[in-house]
């Protein structure tokens, strides 16, 4: 044996046991879950070993359905939004001078380096019937009763985006950032006018961040519960907060990992209209 | 007469307090192909890109056909650009790049695909309007790009350095058929190159540039054979340069120039017995005899190079510095060591004024200038 | 007005106010937050407009204090065991034909697309007294009791690393795959053996996707609170449950404020730390 | 007898099916400035890497001071290499970057900061010691990159097309540079480049690949006055080709061929009447004049191309193909549109075998080869 195919064992031997261990690690529970969900319910919770969709059908039937798809719609709702409010920051970010686009990234990112528990706190003392902007509005006559501005559908989302939005500008800035310059003064000088130029060429090759982007803030958005506690006050409930409830009080596993795996669908699915739609397999993404 | 179609005047471009083109005058023919020809850093690329509109003159004037275009955004303007890296639209296919230009002008879809095609077959690329750009090879990419470029049938196309990527058999390649498009079509075309034989082969004229000044504007020949400075002695082409002082008049077409190694007759120039100047001769012109010669120059053969269709003898003087000499062939009878004599026609030892010198001359013209404005 | 600087100010105006809407959207809360910190708790919740330093003083209060020092070394265990695990496996993948690469990393970030939720309730069924793993060790009689792997510090530890594993394989490895090849020929090439060449040319060269892996793991984990509440039973709590257990419970507003900024400034000091360690400056970092 | 320093015999290497370097046989003598020069995919740079390392041969010999490499890694052999695009380390200083080779080897502090500091000189770099890569210019880096990989001494220096990023002027400059660390280390240097004036130049031998093939090796001068091939022929420098078949055998220097345009003399090739050749005139040997010449080709003037030194007159002959002619200076007295006739010394008329002739020879070589196997 050649030194050279001795020292890529030597590696292989290293680094391989640590890739199995790590996909085992990551992929495992996954096939659990799939597997949980074809599954009977046990009494006291936990699962007995029968095959069985009934845990599927339970999806259909219409109180959870309609949390579940409210839960989709949000999270939608959230994204588009997210990209609304992304986009042209990133766009903004990316016309500056080189020295100054990391500052203001970073500026970006400081608040995120505190957990986002706190700041949908922070929230909520804004936002509540005794918080600033009701004591604001009062105090200067513009309403005469209080405002209930949290624990609804439109608060919950404010605090989704608010959340998901920094893993939003990201990719879009990375992408928007790696088009290259001359791309744009040829379309210029063939006549473009900014818009076109914006239309036609930045959007396009921008498409592979914003898919990254969608990615990143539609997934944990359609799972999110924590954001509809705080800020839905257990009136709003999204799909998130029916898998927990599933695994903790309702103690019906099979359903709560059924709930899971229809999302994962539902997510895969739209990821695969967005890239057909978008016709992203055009920029080899 | 033909009208310039693209003018430059005064103009000047500066990044913060760095002058990157200063004070630059230029006129450009109708249906000329100009070069801008310099080292890296010397300006051009910054002025094509002025003219083209990506960048903003800090004072002058631009204009195209009689108009001025100095806030005029690139696409208000009727000039075109080939980059040097191509730029092709990475997402389209090369019919849909080579379209761009027609599709923003909305033309009819049925003219947009004649014309397209029209534009492929004359750059013979034919067949390949559905591949997407990383599917051709780097020459087939310059080619759409100059498509792209020249379908919009512009008044003037930019060229900045577009064949620099290219290896040197396919480089000669494109240069003839860049030449044999800018004859067959008639468009004026302005081209950005640092290579000196790719600007002498191809150029109407030549405009030399070094650190943001022109140097000199003229046809090839000018350029190479009357070098209005050292710089562009010693940019174009190989130059044995020797620094001396007028010496004597001999006649209205030569001088003689005292230097290091002695007095050596020059073509004769506007000037003053006294004055410093620098002589160029190119190495093709210079000769070389065993035997003693009046005014030759006496020097040691040091080296042959042998660089193909050329060989350059590198001869040393008694003040140290070398000489070379091209010949098609070996000189026979000459060894490494022997003792011989250089020599040359007058008419291809060439005087170039001293920058300070020239300086001189711009102020005095200056002086004259505002002298004219006040008598105004 | 030129028609160029006309195009610019509709750029700006358009623009502008998103960018400056989305600056006071993410920054704002967190300001208040630092404001919050110093004034004296509402008797009922909220705060009261003086000035004070009270809530600083309670951190350092012995019983909170062990929970946020717990709360920093949990984050750090985790923050080294990502990037011990993550950096070989990005390696990994580096090492890969360019063609499998893309499908390697979708690969690990498959699952991340189904919620951190859902996954860590399948090691709650793995891990807990009657679960999978317990069963299978007393079927096979290695053990006579069942163990409790669960609710203690180590099961938050590997929750904490199980959630948050992708955000580290991914600065580390787009900072591997941008090493060029050819440094690493050279090095060789100058006589250095495979090991010295990882040591003196890769480590130093992906020492930003370090970092970036290190923030993208420390932060949101020094924060996280739902791990601890699944995987810990109430029984670990970490900084994030005291910060929301202040908010709501306790309702000691100014001092859950008081800890986010104190781990604020520990986060920032870390990194600082790190990377003048790192000499990052080096590398333009 | 100069032993050689590195051998290949029949190195093979594929990648998949594709077969990029095809059976090479080389030797590179001691001391030696020997250049690999073809197009861009001509395997130069994987024959290159094969020596270094890099690539593993599919099948073959290297071996490097009569030891055999092909199994060893890059650090374990004594061979150094400068990459195209400088490939310094940028994270290290530039005096880091010399000494990484001397670190490696656990050299001592004060040895390595001698060496260092002497290398730097050597490559006009004193002072720069302390800054980063992307603080110098690109000249400057290709510079580091040599001295960090001569510091090391190496048996063989190995340079991939080290001077391609550089601009024309700059690129003489080193050149120059290049050969005079060379003579003055006395190190071999196997130097790949697609630049024929370089390889010309620069190098004692050069080895001239095409297609994976090697396609001839020799001298600067019998490369370009005596090319094997076709494709050396065109390859390097510009030549005139015209196809024909041998007729007579004039003397033992001589021999006439046919060609569409007429009968030719040209120098003698050891073949046989009948058989099917090229024949090369380079652009520089050919003369014309208006009057008729016996054996003179007649032609028609078509243009001038003004290229510095040289000026191309281009002629067109009655079989509609084109000729080129170099002279130094305009020919007096010839007008486009001239009929004149072309001739040149029949030394310089250079036949060439047909590949598919060499394929016969190679075949009965082979052929003899085996008989002679089969006697021992």
């Amino acid at each position: 044996m050649s030194k050279s195919k001795m020292a890529r064992l030597a590696v292989f031997s290293t680094v391989g046991p640590i890739f199995i261990w790590t996909v085992f690690l990551i992929v495992g529970p996954m096939v659990y879950i799939v597997i949980m969900s074809f599954m009977q319910k046990g009494l006291y919770g936990g699962v007995e070993k029968k095959f069985t969709v009934v845990a599927y059908q339970t999806i259909f039937e219409e109180t959870y359905f309609k949390t579940i798809l409210k839960s989709i719609i949000i999270a939608m709702k959230t994204t588009v939004l997210c990209l609304l409010l992304s986009y042209p920051f990133a766009y903004f970010i990316t016309r500056q001078k080189k020295s100054r686009r990391s500052g203001l990234l970073l500026f970006i990112m400081l608040p995120f380096i505190t957990s986002g528990l706190v700041r949908l706190y922070s929230w909520v003392i804004l936002l509540n019937k005794t918080g600033i902007i009701n004591r604001f509005l009062l105090d200067h006559h513009f309403i005469s009763n209080s405002i209930q501005f949290l624990y609804n559908d439109n608060a919950v989302t404010l605090g989704l985006i608010y959340v998901f939005l920094p893993f939003a500008v990201l990719p879009i800035y990375n992408a928007l950032e790696k088009i290259d310059q001359g791309l744009l003064d040829v379309s210029s000088d063939l006549g473009a006018k900014p818009v076109r130029t914006f239309l036609k060429v930045t959007l396009p090759l921008s498409a592979s961040g914003v898919f990254a982007s969608v990615v990143l803030v539609f997934v944990p958005a359609i799972g999110a519960y924590f954001i509809a506690d705080i800020l839905g006050g257990g009136k709003t409930l999204l799909a998130g907060n029916l898998i927990r409830s599933q695994f903790t009080t309702s103690k019906n596993w099979p359903f709560g990992a059924a709930i899971s795996v229809f999302l994962l669908a539902v997510t895969l699915g739209m990821l695969y209209i967005y890239n057909k739609v978008g016709n992203l397999d055009d920029l080899g993404v | 007469m033909v009208s310039p179609i693209v003018v430059m005047k005064d103009v000047v471009k500066k990044y913060g307090d760095l002058e990157v083109v200063k004070s630059l005058n230029l006129e450009v023919d109708s249906g000329e192909f100009l070069t801008l020809l310099g080292p890296s850093g010397c300006g051009k690329t910054t002025t094509l890109r002025m003219i083209a509109g990506f960048e903003a003159a800090t004072s002058g004037i631009i204009s195209v056909e009689n108009e001025r275009v100095e806030d005029k955004e690139p696409y208000e303007r009727n000039v075109n650009t080939v980059f040097q890296n191509y730029s092709l639209f990475p997402h389209m296919s090369i019919f849909e790049n080579v379209a761009y230009g027609l599709t923003v002008k909305k033309k009819k879809k049925a003219e947009i695909k004649e014309k397209v095609l029209e534009m492929l077959e004359m750059v013979q690329l034919n067949g390949y309007e559905n591949r997407k750009p990383d599917q051709i090879s780097g020459g087939q990419k310059q080619r759409v790009a100059i498509a792209r470029a020249l379908v919009n049938h512009p008044k003037v196309l930019l060229l900045d350095e577009p064949l620099g990527a290219l290896d040197m058999k396919l480089r000669k390649q494109m240069q003839l058929e860049l030449k044999r498009l800018q004859k067959k079509l008639g468009i004026t075309f302005i081209f950005v190159t640092h290579d000196q034989e790719e600007a002498l082969t191809m150029s109407d004229r030549i405009a030399v540039m070094n650190g943001g000044i022109l140097e000199q504007v003229g046809s090839s020949k000018e350029i190479y054979d009357s070098p209005n400075t050292r710089f562009v002695a010693d940019f174009i082409g190989e130059s044995n340069l020797f620094e001396g002082l007028i010496k004597k008049f001999l006649n209205e077409k030569e001088m003689l120039v005292g230097t290091e190694v002695g007095d050596i007759p020059v073509r004769w120039l506007e000037g003053e017995i006294g004055e410093n100047i620098d002589v160029c001769i190119r190495p093709e012109y210079l000769k070389f005899s065993p035997e003693k010669i009046l005014h030759g120059v006496p020097a040691v053969v040091k080296d042959f190079i042998f660089a193909g269709s050329i060989i350059k003898t590198i001869l040393q003087m008694n003040n140290g510095l070398e000489l070379i000499v091209s010949t098609f062939t070996e000189t026979e009878g000459i060894h490494l060591g022997d003792l011989v004599y250089v020599y040359w026609e007058t008419k291809h030892a060439v005087p170039i004024r001293r920058k300070e010198n020239l300086l001189m001359d711009v102020l005095a013209q200056t002086q004259r200038e505002v002298f004219y404005h006040v008598e105004e």
